[in-house]
């Protein structure tokens, strides 16, 4: 990838880039089942993009641009992965629990993690995969007490049970709410306690 | 209620009688959702023993309005008035968050003159959220006054926004590629007849609020965050720095023009009591209304000419596949969008960190051990918005 | 001239009637900044006695310049909400006007719509007070006549006449072709009769644009 | 005004009375501090300095909906919060009236079409007298619709019996 001849006016995407590259060398030293995916399109749009993209497509190559990710293998070790992240890679303090649904037919789940350092001023995204018919994943909230609401949101909106979440109560609906809204195969409801929803 | 209280009069066999000064006996409060001094529609259940908060519980969802399920289902462009709807009082910040994070993956900069632009209008939207939560906040704890010299200053900049977009609080100005109009002939000059007599008015309001000896009695030593537990916690913006912690994403994490603006970032020292309590949140604040107008002023003096939005970004937009997440320093904390793309015109996920919410998720924790009346001052010092923590 | 922002430092901590002369003090401060205000001007406006101007910008209430329309479907199409709705049936060029609906039961007043116009027809306008005891007057119609005007119905009536010209001139230079031929008459006649139509600027581009 | 309430039939006394009673409570309606979201900083905006309700006697914004008239919701009602509306409401003496402001309120809003959660317009839960349209209203149509409302205040028939097309059509509550 080059180097940045100007700034980005988005934040300094170079540091982000080795920051991923930093933790997942350090964390497939400690043992951690990881691997990195670093973008293949220049960080800039060139000229005539989109016919490439397009022919990529057509080709079935995956051209992709956005942030480098660490991406965790087993699911089981997020906890582990997480307490490293903390006591060894200085990344303080947990920005954001969600997940992603990427198409109904899909049979797995992306669970996202994005971790802050306030030292080093970097960036790190973990994600991983889960199973759609064996949706747990442990909680992270004994490391990283910041991700209790963030878990229970994203445990209402995707139906994920967080194993060892301390408050597994419904985060933002009401609690005889149905369905999981964010998941892709999610109907709307046509009455909620005698109110009509149409 | 596991303690069952006693009944004056009737002894049990065997039983002393004990005369009590206080019978004191827990109750259940319930803080809103319909309540004067939450933030809008937020329910706190509070258990009280007498006058000590000895539990509290946060009930969210009394605003949950679907923006990120909306996400998916409108164009890329599309998404973007819903983004001035989840906080409300600083419309233009989440503007910016969500066209940052979709530039991202467009892989475009926007013209010189479109940063300054976006960089001057988002720090006087921060002046305007700020400003909100300077007079709620003393309607909070019991001073009326501050909110009519808040929302008189407030107007001015509503006024310096409907000249440039049309709209008093839900903007739609900043776009993906750019912002949506040039600002109009004399604009600039507006901006800065508002930073003079803003400049002027700002002290009025040290001395009105800040350094009223009622006020500070109810703030100061109340609610104390220690830096530790921010961090863990996740707080961000003036709730992390009114902690003490040096964390600023416009110094640490430049995005914008943010690198080119001198300016200092304020936290907490404790001014009137311990560092990290209600009222070094709202120093915070009020210092940054400073620093943001230095910012404003420095813009005005860079401004360059030019084009405003990139040419290429045209109505429908489609992003090339990918992810990326971007965070900005809303007036509340680190706002974040997370979007997923898959090459088409309307996103995978759309995905808001909202730093409220964030913020939030602290306070029933730092609640118990307080005097019930203090509950009120922790709430209104997070400086919360209710659409945002529920979205 | 800069004013000096600077924060004092905290003063040393104070006792019983210290603490009492600083609430004294600093709500007659308080009082003081006030007060200065009695004699200052009001900011209040006296709405609705005296208005505010509206700005150039300002998103209000749409209107629609209906002569120019074409009934695209642009901006219904880019509305996040689908609250517009238009109808209309074509003769020719011209277009009979049936409905064109804006709900502002769900309108968030987002300028979305205005973008798009390939006419730039529809406006945000400066009106802002709309107010109705019946919820549904807020669906509200934009046109400012419905059917075909007096204009149109001209227009349309020359149009059909040119149309019916061109087709005689045609099956008449058809007929002449098949008897002598003469097929550089028949082609002047017909570009003629396509130049003369001064009245067509608006609807020009009608059979370019993308139909509803 | 419980036992008198339209007893009397139309003659010179009883419109008078009316229109006594009728002008008191035009002038001094007291609203509800019912801030839901985005229109809640507008309403906040129209007790501010700069448009000052209280010139029309509807300054009084009154926390505990016992002491209130008027019920300004404004905001986005969901489902959640459509539970609480009502019970508010009926907590509220007669006479009471509701101002549904902006278009969430009004009619579900921006999220008429993906808000699984939004409630499609507080109607379905309270009767509303007056709708403001905006998203969010300006200051000055929140006023326009309270002076709207004083207008319908006006013509109530207090002690006299409304005629059949005079009584207003309630909304079915669910």
């Amino acid at each position: 990838m080059p180097a940045l001849q100007r700034d980005t006016g988005w934040g300094p995407m170079q540091a982000y880039f080795e920051a991923a590259r930093a933790a997942h060398a350090a964390l497939s030293q400690a043992g951690f089942p990881v691997e990195l995916h670093q973008p293949n399109l220049p960080v800039f749009a060139a000229e005539g993009e989109a016919k490439e993209l397009a022919a990529a497509h057509k080709e079935g190559k995956h051209l992709w641009r956005g942030d480098a990710y660490v991406q965790l293998a087993d699911r089981g070790r997020i906890v582990g992965l997480c307490r490293f992240l903390r006591d060894q890679l200085a990344y303080q303090q947990i920005i954001d629990v969600t997940a992603v649904d990427h198409a109904a037919e899909d049979k797995e789940l992306w669970g996202m993690y994005a971790f802050l350092s306030l030292t080093t001023k970097l960036r790190l995204s973990v994600k991983t995969m889960i199973p759609k018919d064996d949706c747990r994943i442990d909680s992270i909230v004994p490391v990283y007490p910041g991700a209790n609401w963030h878990e229970r949101e994203t445990a209402e909106f995707y139906g994920i049970t967080y194993t060892g979440h301390p408050d597994p109560r419904h985060m933002l609906l009401p609690d005889d709410w149905v369905g999981n809204p964010l998941r892709k195969d999610y109907k709307f409801p046509e009455e909620y306690h005698g109110i009509s929803c149409v | 209620m596991e303690r069952a209280a006693p009944s004056p009069g009737l002894l049990q066999p065997g039983q002393r009688e004990i005369e009590l000064d206080v019978r004191t006996q827990d109750v259940e409060i319930n803080m809103g959702p319909q309540h004067p001094s939450t933030h809008g529609v937020l329910r706190v259940l509070i258990r009280a023993d007498g006058e000590i908060v000895t539990a509290a519980q946060s009930h969210l969802g009394y605003l949950h309005r679907c923006a990120e399920k909306i996400g998916e289902n409108v164009d890329w462009l599309q998404y973007l008035p819903y983004t001035d709807r989840y906080d409300y009082l600083a419309a233009m910040n989440n503007n910016l968050g969500y066209s940052l994070a979709v530039e991202k993956l467009l892989g475009i900069e926007v013209p010189p003159r479109g940063q300054y632009l976006r960089t001057l209008i988002v720090e006087l939207n921060r002046i305007a959220s700020h400003l909100i939560a300077f007079g709620t906040y003393g309607l909070d704890i019991g001073a009326f006054t501050p909110f009519f010299y808040a929302f008189r200053e407030r107007e001015l900049l509503l006024d310096i926004f409907e000249k440039i977009c049309g709209a008093r609080l839900t903007y739609s100005f900043i776009r993906p590629g750019g912002v949506f109009n040039d600002a109009p002939p004399g604009w600039l000059q507006h901006v800065e007849d508002f930073c003079r007599q803003f400049e002027k008015k700002w002290p009025e309001y040290w001395d009105l609020l800040v350094e009223n000896k009622i006020f500070i009695e109810r703030t100061a030593n109340v609610g104390i965050i220690p830096r530790d537990l921010a961090i863990a916690w996740g707080c961000t913006g003036p709730m992390l720095r009114g902690s003490g912690v040096d964390w600023d994403l416009r110094r640490d994490q430049p995005y914008l023009v943010y690198d080119r603006l001198e300016f200092k970032v304020i936290t907490g020292v404790g001014y009137r009591g311990t560092v990290g309590d209600c009222f070094d949140r709202n120093y915070v604040r009020m210092l940054e209304m400073v620093e943001s107008l230095k910012m404003v002023r420095q813009c005005l003096d860079q401004m360059p000419e030019g084009e405003v939005s990139h040419p290429d970004v045209g109505l429908i937009i489609r992003p090339a596949p990918g992810e990326a997440y971007v965070g900005i320093e809303n007036p509340r904390g680190e706002l974040g969008h997370y979007v997923v793309s898959d090459g088409s015109k309307i996103a995978r996920r759309v995905r808001v960190r909202a730093p409220s919410f964030c913020n939030l998720s602290l306070v029933e924790h730092i609640m118990p051990g307080t005097m019930l009346a203090d509950a009120v001052a922790i709430i209104g010092a997070t400086d919360i918005v209710i659409g945002e923590t529920d979205r | 001239m800069m004013t000096d922002l600077s924060i004092p430092t905290a003063p040393r901590k104070r006792r019983y009637w210290g603490n009492v002369w600083d609430a004294v003090k600093s709500t007659a401060i308080g009082m003081g900044i006030t007060f200065k205000y009695l004699w200052s001007k009001s900011v209040t406006v006296q709405y609705p006695d005296e208005k505010l101007p509206t700005d150039e910008r300002y998103r209000g209430i749409h209107y629609l310049e209906e002569d120019l329309c074409i009934c695209c479907d642009a901006c219904a199409k880019a509305c996040p909400i689908d609250c517009i709705e238009m109808e209309a049936t074509r003769h020719g060029k011209e277009l009979e006007w049936h409905k064109f609906t804006l709900d502002y039961q769900k309108c968030m007043f987002c300028e979305l719509c205005v973008y798009p116009c390939p006419k730039d027809c529809i406006h945000m306008g400066k009106e802002y007070a709309l107010v109705v005891e019946d919820r549904g007057q807020l669906v509200m119609d934009l046109l400012s006549w419905k059917g075909l005007t007096e204009d149109q119905k001209v227009r349309i009536a020359e149009a059909e006449a040119k149309k019916a010209a061109k087709a005689a001139a045609q099956a008449a230079a058809q007929a002449a072709a098949k008897g002598g031929g003469a097929k550089m008459d028949a082609g002047g006649g017909g570009g003629g009769g396509g130049g003369g139509d001064s009245a067509a600027g608006a609807s020009d581009a009608a059979e370019t644009e993308p139909t509803h | 005004m419980g036992a008198l309430s339209q007893k009397f039939e139309d003659n010179v006394l009883t419109t008078k009375v009316d229109w006594l009673l009728n002008w008191a409570r035009l002038s001094s309606i007291w609203p509800m501090t019912f801030g839901l979201a985005c229109c809640a900083i507008e309403m906040m905006a129209v007790g501010g300095p700069r448009f000052d309700i209280d010139r029309f006697g509807a300054g009084a914004f009154r926390a505990t909906p016992r002491q209130a008239d008027l019920m300004i919701v404004a905001g986005t009602v969901n489902f959640k919060m459509g539970e609480r509306v009502k019970r508010l409401y009926d907590q509220m003496p007669n006479p009471k009236y509701v101002i549904a402001m902006g278009a969430c309120a009004t009619g579900g809003g921006p999220y008429y079409k993906f808000g699984y959660t939004v409630m499609k317009g507080v109607d379905r839960i309270v009767p509303v007298d007056v709708y403001v349209a905006g998203c969010p209203p300006r200051p000055e149509a929140l006023l326009e619709g309270l002076m709207l409302l004083q207008q319908k205040i006006r013509r109530q028939k207090v002690v006299r019996v409304p005629k059949v097309a005079e009584i207003p059509s309630t909304p079915s509550i669910a």
